[in-house]
C-alpha cells in the first residue's frame, strides 16, 4: 500500500475524461489541407505571391495582438496560439490577386481580424466570416488592384521575378507589366457575353476545362488548383474535421443551375465543369462555407446553407456585375445563418419537433 | 421529419475508449471488514433516513440502523456486527464537501448475521409483498441513481407495466462492476429479475448488455436459457446506452415522453445489480449492506472489482486494491463521465458507489476553458438532440429562461458534450449549475410564497385584534352609557344594536 | 427640467448627444455622411427646423392638450421642414442638389419630436430655443465628423465642395489628399455603420476616463 | 373656467388639430408662392448648365431650352433634340444617348455640329463599378474629352472602338466594358444624327 | 389653393375629433404595473426597502423611482423576476445577494421580553414572557425587522446554512 495524499483544488463536475480534441489541433489540420495548394501556387506565381501571403499572415497576427491587448485579454499568446487568426488570413491571402500591393494584405487583415471578427467579440463570436468580410470590403473600395489578375509565371521559369523583384512588385506595388495582364476564366466569360459574344465560341480559344484541373491560369492563389484544394478537402472530411453536408451541399447548389442553364442555352450559361473547378468554388465548399463559427450546427441546417452558398454563387456569376460571387454568397448566407439554426433545430428526445412532449401512447395489453 | 430522421440518422452518443479490461477481467474480490464504518444516512435519492440506533448499542450485520422518512427514502442496515459509536456529521462522498449525517459502526470483527429469514417460495406471495420485502432490505437502485428499488417496483405495478427492462449496459468506461456481476452471478441476478417480474406484473423482462461484454451476455444466456420471458439482448457499445430512455428505445422502440417515465410507455427499468440485490432480500432475507465496487484508474495499482462493505471509507478501499501507483490527479466516485469528483479519499461507499476511479493527469486531460467556436461536435453527440453550445451560451450570460427553453430540463449530464468538446468547456458544470440555480428559485419562490401567507394572516390577525379591541372598546362605553343613562330608559334600545349591526 | 442654460448646451452637444449618446436620428446621419459638407448642411438645416420647432411647442405648450399633443408637434415639424425644402431649393440650390433627397427625412427625424417631447413641451421658450440650438449643433458635429472621416478615407478629400454651401469664401477648407483615390466602402453604407460604430465606442472610452479622472480627482490623495 | 378643464373638452381636440392645420397649411401656400419662381429659374439653369457643358463656350447664343423639336426613334419612342443657333442660325444639336453598361443603363449627353463632328459629350448619370468603370465620368478622368471633333468618318467607322478591339478609343485598366458601351452609345448618336439631319434643321 | 388649405383644415379637425373621443374612451386609470410588481414581492412589508411597505414598493419599482433590485430579502429571484416583467435590464453585480439570511436568538442572552415578537412580519417569532423565544426556519424570511428591537442584542442575521439538499454547482469561471 502506497500511501497517499489527496485533496480536491476545485469543485469540477463530471465528465473527468475528455476525447483528446482541441481547437488548436482542427486549425492545425486546416492549415495542412491548404498547404499543398497554397504551395504549388507559390511556384505558380511566384516570389510576390509569396510575400503578399506572407505580409497578410503576419498583419492578421499583429492585428489579433492589438485586439487582444485593447480588450484586456488574458494569456494572449495562448489565444494567438490557437491560430484561428492565422488561419483566417491564409484564407483571405488566397483570395487576393497574387501580385497585388502588399497594403491591399495589410488593410485586409485589419477588416478581417478587427472589424470582422474582434469587434463582434472575438472568437465564435463574429456573424460574418471574416475573411470573406475583408475580401469584399477590399474590392468594393480598391476594385483596381483587386481585379488585375496575372498570367501565371511558374517560379522556374526564366521570365519569373526573382526575390529582389518580388519585394518591388509587391512592396512598391509596381503594376503588372500590360502583357501579363489577364483575367480569370469567369471574369473572361463574363466580358464576352457582355460583348454579346458566344461563350461556346469563346471558351473554345484557349479556355479549356483541362487547364482548370491542373490550374495554370490567371486567378487568385486559391483558384489556381482546385485538384490539390480537392485533396485537402477531402482530408478534411477523412479526419473529421468539416462534414460532407456543407461542401456537397455548395457543389449541388452550383452545379445543378449550372447543368440545366447550359443545357437549355450554352451560349449563354457556362457549364458545370466550369463553374464548379474555377474561381473560388472548392476553396469555398470545403474551407470558407464550412466554417464553423458562420455556419448553421446541425446537419440539415449545414444542407441548406450549403445549397443557398452554391445557389447565390451561381446567380451571382451568371446575372450580377461581379465575375465571381463566393465571397457574396457566404455573407449573404452568413446572416442567414441564425434563422436556419432557429428551423432546423433537433428534435429532442420525448418531444416533438414543436417541443411539446410526446402523447403517452395507448397501453396495449392492459 | 420522419423522412429527415431517416435520411440523417439520430446518431447520438459517443465511443469512448472503454478502459473496461483488465479491471474486468481481474477476478471479483472480497473486502474484509474494517475496524470502523461510516455509514451514510443519505445513500439514496430522496430524504435522509432516520436513525433507530442509539450511541453505544450493539448490532448485528443485517439489523436495522435506520428508517425511511418521507415518500421517497430507504432504510439503512448494520453492514456488520459491532457497536455504535457516533452519530453525527462527516465529510459527504460529493463533489462539494459538505457534511452529512453518518453512524459509526465500531466493528467487533466477528461480522455475525441477525437472524434473517428467506423466503422459500416468494412466487406464492401477492407481488406487493415483494415490493415490502425489498423496501425493508433497503435496496435501492444500484446503477448509480439510488432510487429505492421498491417504489419503482409497486409504482410500476399500478402503472401497468408490462415490459422490465433491465440495465446491464454499464456504458460508462473504467467501470465493470455490473460486468462482473453478471459473469459470477448470472443465476442470482436472473433469479432476481423472476422475482421482479413477478413484482411487476410485467410479462417479458429485456435484459439489455452492450457487445463489449461477451463473457457476461453468454454467463447471463446460460442462465437464463430455461426460462424464455426473459431475453438477452445484446446492444451496440456506444455511451450513454445505459441511460433509461437511450436503453428503452433501442430495447423496445419506444421513445419515453419528456417530463415522463419509462411507465408511459409501459416499461420499468431495473439495474441488474438491483436484481441481485432483490435476489439476497428476497431469498435470504439479506439487506443491502456491501456492494460490488470497480477499482480502477491509470494510478491504481491492480485494478479490479472489490465486493465492501457500505460505509467503508474510499482510502481502505484503495489501500485494499492493492494500492496506488503515483498520487491520482482526481479521485472519482462512479464513473468518468457521470461519476462525482471526491473531495478526499476520507469518504465512504455508500449503496450508489459503483466505482471509485483513481484518475491520472493524462486521464483527466484537463484544459483551460477557450471560447466556443460553434464547431457543434457537442450538437452531434447530445443522445438528446440539443444544443449544448446555446444552452452553455445563455447560462454564461445568466439566462436561465433561455436555457430551459433550448432544453435545459432534457439534459441528463452525460456528458457526452463536454468529451467532444475541443473548446474544453466544462459544459456540464454550466448545465449542473444552471439546473441547481433553477431549483434554488423554485424553492425561494414556494418559500416566498408561504411567507406571504403568514405576513397576510398576520395582518388579518392583527386587523381582527384591532376590531374586537375596538368592539369591546365600544361595547364598553355603550355599556357605561346605558347604565348612565338607566334613567331615561327610552334610550337605551336604540343605542344597542348600532355595534352589534357593525360586527355582522 | 429648465435647469440652467449651461448644462443645457452641454447636454445638447456632448453627454446628451443626438447621435453618440441618444443613437436618434440614425437613418440621415448614414444616408448623409458621404462627406463632411453634406453632413454640415444637413446639421444646420436639422438645427434650423429644431429651434424653431421647439420655439414652437414652447410657446403652444400650454395650449396644446395630451390627446392631440403629437399630431399638434408632427404637423408642426412637416410644416417647418417643408418651408425649408422650398426654401434650399429656391436660393441654396446646389445645396439642395445634394441634400434634396434627405431634406423630407427631417420630418421623420425622431430627434426632432424627440426633443419637442421631452424638452421644449415641458419648459420655457429661451430654455427650448437654447435646448434647440444645442441639440442640433451636437447634430451637426456628429455628422461633420462622421462625414469627414468617410469623406477622407472613402475619397481622399475633406470638405470637398464646402464653397458652395458657404460661399466662395470657405474654399480653404478644401482638402485633396494627392494620390489617394479612396476605399470606396468607406463613403457606401457599411462603411457609414463602421465609423459610427467606432466613434460610439471612442465615445464610451472617453466618458470612461473622464469619469476615472473625476472621481480620481474627487478622492483625496491616500498617500 | 381655465384652460386646463377645457383641454380636456372633446370638441377641444378637433378644434385645436383644425386650427394648427389650417395655419400650417397657410403658411405651405405662402412659402410655395414665394419660392416658385425661384425654383422654376434655378431647375433651368441647371439644365441649362449641362447642355452648355458640351457646347463651346460662346458656340450659342440663342434659349436652348426654348428651341426643341421631338424626333422619332427607331424603337417607336421619342428623343428631344435641343438646336442651337447663333444669330438665328442652326449651328448644332444638344441630345441624349443612352448605352448599356456593365451595372446598368449609362446616359449621355451629347452635342453635334452641323457636319456632324462631336462638340462634346458627358456622362449624366450611370451605375458603373466606382473606381473602375466610372473614369467615364467627367469628375474623374477626361476620358469622355476624347471624342471632341470626332465625326463618323473620322475615325473611319470599323475604328469606332476601344483599342482592345481594334479601334482608336482607349479603355480603362481592368474595365473594357464601360468605354465600350460609350463608344457605342455615342456612335449611335452620330448615327441618329445624320439620319435625321435634314427634320433638325427643318 | 384653397381647397389644399381647405381639406387640410377639415383633416385636422376630423382627426382630432377621433382622437379627442378616443383620449375620453381608451383612457387607461392606473398603472397596470403596480399590481403584477406586488404580487412578485415578499408581501410581508417588513419596509427594508425604504417605502410604506411592499404596495408602496411596487408603486416605486412601476414608476421607475425605485431599482428592481431594491427588495433585499427578495434577493436575486426577486429582483430577476421584476426586472423582466418591467422589462428592464438588471445589472446583477448591483444585487448584493449575500443569500438568504435567518433570525438567530442567542439563547443566553434573550431575556424574554416580547418585542421582537411583535414586530415579525410573519409571526415566525415563538416565545412567551420571561421565556427564551425561538425562531422558526421556515417561517423566517430575514427581512431582519425584529433586529432592532431586541433590548439585549440577542438577536442576530445569520446566513443560511448550505446542505447536499440545497448545494448548487457552481458557475464555471469563464475563460
Amino acid at each position: 500500500m502506497t500511501p497517499f495524499a489527496y485533496t480536491a483544488v476545485q469543485t469540477v463536475a463530471s465528465p473527468h475524461a475528455h476525447g483528446g480534441n482541441a481547437v488548436s489541433r482542427t486549425m492545425l489540420r486546416v492549415q495542412l489541407a491548404l498547404t499543398p495548394a497554397t504551395a504549388y501556387a507559390f511556384w505558380l506565381f511566384g516570389w510576390p505571391a509569396f510575400f503578399l501571403w506572407l505580409i497578410t499572415l503576419g498583419a492578421c497576427l499583429l492585428f489579433e495582438f492589438i485586439s487582444l491587448r485593447l480588450m484586456g485579454v488574458p494569456h494572449i499568446r495562448r489565444t494567438l496560439g490557437d491560430s484561428s487568426a492565422l488561419l483566417t488570413g491564409w484564407l483571405l491571402a488566397l483570395t487576393l490577386p497574387p501580385w497585388a500591393p502588399w497594403w491591399v494584405g495589410v488593410i485586409g487583415a485589419f477588416i478581417a481580424i478587427v472589424i470582422g471578427k474582434q469587434v463582434f467579440g472575438g472568437l465564435g463570436q463574429n456573424v460574418f466570416n471574416p475573411a470573406m468580410v475583408a475580401r469584399v470590403a477590399l474590392l468594393i473600395s480598391f476594385p483596381l488592384p483587386l481585379t488585375q489578375w496575372v498570367t501565371p509565371l511558374p517560379l522556374t521559369t526564366l521570365a519569373a521575378p526573382g526575390f529582389i523583384e518580388g519585394l518591388q512588385i509587391t512592396l512598391a506595388g509596381l503594376p503588372p507589366p500590360d502583357a501579363m495582364a489577364s483575367a480569370s476564366l469567369l471574369g473572361y466569360a463574363k466580358t464576352e457575353l457582355s460583348r454579346g459574344s458566344d461563350l461556346v465560341q469563346a471558351l473554345a480559344a484557349g479556355h479549356a476545362p483541362l487547364i482548370s484541373w491542373i490550374g495554370i491560369r490567371a486567378g487568385s492563389l486559391g483558384e489556381s488548383s482546385a485538384l490539390l484544394l480537392l485533396a485537402g478537402g477531402l482530408f478534411l472530411l477523412a479526419t473529421g474535421v468539416i462534414r460532407w453536408q456543407i461542401p456537397l451541399a455548395v457543389f449541388a447548389g452550383l452545379a445543378i443551375p449550372a447543368a440545366i442553364g447550359h443545357a437549355l442555352d450554352p451560349a449563354h450559361y457556362l457549364g458545370v465543369i466550369p463553374h464548379v473547378l474555377s474561381g473560388a468554388a472548392v476553396l469555398g465548399a470545403f474551407f470558407i462555407a464550412t466554417d464553423y463559427v458562420t455556419s448553421p450546427t446541425t446537419a440539415p441546417g449545414q444542407l441548406i446553407f450549403g445549397i443557398g452558398v452554391g445557389l447565390l454563387t451561381w446567380v451571382i456569376r451568371t446575372y450580377g456585375s461581379y465575375p465571381e460571387g463566393m465571397a457574396f454568397a457566404v455573407l449573404l448566407m452568413n446572416a442567414l445563418t441564425p434563422i436556419i439554426d432557429r428551423y432546423t433545430k433537433p428534435r429532442i428526445l420525448g418531444r416533438t419537433r414543436a417541443g411539446k412532449p410526446l402523447d403517452i401512447p395507448a397501453k396495449k395489453g392492459a | 421529419m420522419g423522412l429527415m430522421e431517416k435520411l440523417f440518422g439520430r446518431d447520438w452518443g459517443i465511443h469512448p475508449d472503454d478502459h473496461k479490461r483488465p479491471a474486468a477481467d481481474a477476478v471479483t474480490r472480497t473486502m474484509p471488514v474494517p475496524e470502523r464504518l461510516f455509514v451514510s444516512l443519505s445513500q439514496h435519492l430522496g430524504a435522509p433516513a432516520r436513525p433507530v440506533v442509539l450511541v453505544g448499542q450493539k448490532v448485528r450485520k443485517g439489523e436495522r440502523l435506520a428508517d425511511p422518512q418521507g415518500a421517497v427514502s430507504a432504510a439503512i442496515h448494520a453492514p456488520t456486527s459491532g457497536t455504535i459509536t457516533a452519530i453525527g456529521e462527516i465529510p459527504a462522498p460529493h463533489p462539494s464537501g459538505l457534511p452529512v449525517l453518518a453512524i459509526t459502526l465500531e466493528a467487533d470483527g466477528l461480522d455475525a448475521w441477525a437472524d434473517l429469514e428467506g423466503l422459500n417460495d416468494p412466487f406464492l406471495l401477492p407481488p406487493a409483498e415483494i415490493s415490502k420485502k425489498v423496501a425493508e432490505a433497503g435496496v435501492v437502485g444500484l446503477g448509480g441513481a439510488t432510487f429505492p428499488a421498491a417504489l419503482k417496483l409497486s409504482l410500476s405495478e399500478k402503472a401497468k407495466v408490462t415490459t422490465l427492462v433491465m440495465n446491464g449496459g454499464e456504458c460508462e468506461p473504467y467501470l465493470s462492476c455490473d460486468d462482473r456481476l453478471m459473469r459470477d452471478s448470472a443465476a442470482a441476478i436472473v433469479d432476481g429479475i423472476g422475482l421482479m417480474l413477478h413484482a411487476t406484473g410485467a410479462t417479458q423482462a429485456l435484459v439489455g448488455i452492450e457487445d463489449n461484454k461477451p463473457e457476461a451476455i453468454a454467463a447471463m444466456q446460460q442462465a437464463a436459457a430455461a426460462q424464455p420471458h426473459i431475453r438477452i439482448c445484446p446492444v451496440p457499445a456506444r455511451y450513454p446506452m445505459g441511460s433509461e430512455k437511450q436503453l428503452v428505445q433501442e430495447l423496445t422502440g419506444h421513445e419515453i415522453p419528456a417530463d415522463g417515465r419509462p411507465g408511459d410507455v409501459g416499461v420499468v427499468v431495473h439495474n441488474v445489480g438491483t436484481a441481485w440485490a432483490v435476489h439476497q432480500a428476497i431469498r435470504f432475507g439479506r439487506p443491502l449492506v456491501a456492494r460490488l465496487i470497480t477499482v480502477n484508474g491509470g494510478c491504481v495499482a491492480q485494478p479490479g472489482n472489490i465486493m465492501v462493505p457500505l460505509g467503508t471509507l474510499v482510502e481502505e478501499v484503495l489501500a485494499f486494491a492493492g494500492g496506488l501507483n503515483s498520487a491520482p490527479a482526481r479521485l472519482v466516485m462512479g464513473g468518468p463521465m457521470m461519476g462525482m469528483s471526491l473531495p478526499q479519499a476520507r469518504v465512504p461507499v455508500v449503496k450508489g458507489s459503483s466505482g471509485i476511479l483513481a484518475l491520472s493527469a493524462a486521464e483527466v486531460a484537463e484544459r483551460t476553458e477557450e471560447p466556443c467556436i460553434r464547431c457543434a461536435t457537442c450538437v452531434g453527440a447530445c443522445p438528446m438532440g440539443l444544443l449544448p453550445l446555446d444552452m452553455a451560451r445563455h447560462i454564461q450570460a445568466n439566462d436561465l429562461k433561455g436555457a430551459v427553453k433550448t432544453g435545459l430540463k432534457d439534459c441528463i449530464a452525460c456528458g457526452c458534450c463536454a468529451y467532444v468538446c475541443p473548446a474544453h468547456i466544462p459544459l456540464v458544470q454550466y448545465f449542473s449549475h444552471a439546473k441547481g440555480e433553477l431549483s434554488a428559485q423554485e424553492r425561494e419562490k414556494l418559500r416566498q410564497e408561504s411567507n406571504r401567507k403568514l405576513a397576510q394572516s398576520r395582518a388579518q390577525r392583527l386587523e381582527r385584534e384591532a376590531r374586537e379591541k375596538a368592539e369591546a372598546a365600544a361595547r364598553r362605553k355603550a355599556e357605561r352609557a346605558a347604565q348612565a343613562a338607566a334613567t331615561p330608559e327610552s334610550q337605551a334600545p336604540s343605542n344597542l344594536p348600532a355595534p352589534q349591526g357593525a360586527t355582522a | 427640467m429648465s435647469d440652467n442654460l449651461g448644462t443645457i448646451v452641454k447636454n445638447g452637444l456632448w453627454e446628451n448627444n443626438v447621435v453618440f449618446a441618444q443613437m436618434l436620428a440614425l437613418c440621415p446621419t448614414m444616408a448623409v455622411t458621404t462627406s463632411g459638407t453634406n453632413g454640415l448642411g444637413m446639421g444646420l438645416a436639422t438645427t434650423a427646423v429644431l429651434v424653431v420647432s421647439n420655439i414652437i411647442v414652447s410657446l403652444i405648450r400650454k395650449t396644446v392638450s395630451d390627446q392631440v399633443r403629437i399630431p399638434v408637434f408632427v404637423v408642426i415639424i412637416a410644416t417647418l421642414v417643408t418651408v425649408v425644402d422650398m426654401a434650399l431649393n429656391a436660393w441654396l440650390h446646389e445645396l439642395y442638389k445634394v441634400l434634396g433627397l434627405f431634406i423630407a427625412l427631417i420630418v421623420v427625424n425622431c430627434a426632432i419630436l424627440g426633443r419637442a417631447e421631452a424638452f421644449a413641451v415641458k419648459s420655457g421658450v429661451t430654455a427650448s430655443a437654447v435646448d434647440g440650438l444645442a441639440m442640433g449643433l451636437g447634430f451637426t458635429g456628429a455628422l461633420t465628423l462622421i462625414g469627414l472621416i468617410r469623406e477622407f478615407l472613402g475619397s481622399g478629400t475633406l470638405f470637398a465642395q464646402a464653397s458652395q454651401l458657404l460661399g466662395p469664401g470657405f474654399s480653404f477648407l478644401e482638402v485633396q489628399v494627392a494620390g489617394y483615390g479612396g476605399a470606396l466602402l468607406m463613403i457606401l453604407p457599411p462603411g457609414a455603420f463602421a465609423v459610427l460604430g467606432f466613434l460610439l465606442a471612442g465615445k464610451r472610452i472617453l466618458d470612461d476616463r473622464l469619469a476615472a479622472r473625476s472621481v480620481a480627482a474627487t478622492t483625496p490623495a491616500t498617500a | 373656467m381655465n384652460l386646463d378643464k377645457i383641454r380636456e373638452k372633446t370638441g377641444y381636440q378637433p378644434l385645436l388639430l383644425g386650427l394648427v392645420a389650417l395655419l400650417a397649411s397657410a403658411s405651405l401656400a405662402w412659402a410655395a408662392h414665394a419660392t416658385k419662381d425661384a425654383i422654376a429659374a434655378a431647375e433651368a439653369k441647371d439644365l441649362r448648365d449641362s447642355l452648355s457643358q458640351v457646347l463651346p463656350p460662346g458656340f450659342a447664343d440663342n434659349d436652348l431650352l426654348g428651341d426643341t423639336i421631338e424626333l422619332a426613334q427607331a424603337d417607336g419612342s421619342k428623343r428631344l433634340i435641343y438646336r442651337s443657333r447663333k444669330a438665328g442660325q442652326l449651328n448644332g444639336a444638344v441630345f441624349k444617348v443612352e448605352g448599356k453598361g456593365y451595372a446598368g443603363p449609362i446616359q449621355i449627353l451629347m452635342a453635334v455640329d452641323q457636319e456632324g463632328r462631336i462638340l462634346g459629350v458627358r456622362v449624366l448619370k450611370h451605375t458603373e463599378t466606382p473606381g473602375l468603370g466610372d473614369k467615364i465620368d467627367v469628375g474623374k478622368g477626361g476620358w469622355v474629352k476624347t471624342f471632341d471633333g470626332k465625326s463618323l468618318d473620322d475615325p473611319a467607322p470599323e475604328q469606332w472602338a476601344v483599342k482592345k478591339d481594334g479601334g482608336v478609343f482607349d479603355q480603362f485598366a481592368g474595365a473594357t466594358i464601360t468605354p465600350r458601351a460609350v463608344v457605342k452609345a455615342v456612335k449611335g448618336g452620330l448615327e441618329f444624327f445624320s439620319q435625321h439631319k435634314s427634320e433638325i434643321e427643318g | 389653393m384653397i381647397a389644399a388649405i381647405l381639406s387640410l383644415t377639415i383633416l385636422g379637425a376630423a382627426l382630432g375629433l377621433i382622437l379627442g373621443i378616443a383620449g375620453r374612451f381608451l383612457a387607461v386609470e392606473s398603472n397596470p404595473f403596480v399590481d403584477e410588481v406586488e404580487a412578485l414581492l415578499p408581501g410581508t412589508n417588513c419596509g427594508q426597502c425604504g417605502f410604506p411597505g411592499c404596495s408602496g414598493a411596487a408603486a416605486a419599482i412601476a414608476a421607475g423611482s425605485a431599482p428592481a433590485s431594491c427588495c433585499p430579502p427578495g434577493g436575486k429571484t426577486t429582483a430577476v423576476a421584476i426586472a423582466e416583467k418591467m422589462g428592464l435590464a438588471l445589472d446583477l453585480a448591483a444585487v448584493a445577494d449575500t443569500g438568504p439570511k435567518l433570525a438567530t436568538i442567542a439563547e443566553d442572552l434573550c431575556i424574554g421580553c416580547c418585542r421582537c415578537i411583535k414586530n415579525c412580519p410573519t409571526d415566525a417569532i415563538l416565545g412567551a414572557p420571561k421565556q427564551i423565544h425561538n425562531v422558526l426556519k421556515e417561517a423566517c424570511t430575514g427581512c431582519s425587522a425584529c433586529i432592532d428591537h431586541c433590548p439585549t442584542e440577542a438577536l442576530v442575521m445569520q446566513p443560511v446554512p448550505i446542505t447536499l439538499q440545497h448545494w448548487v454547482m457552481p458557475k464555471p469561471l469563464a475563460a
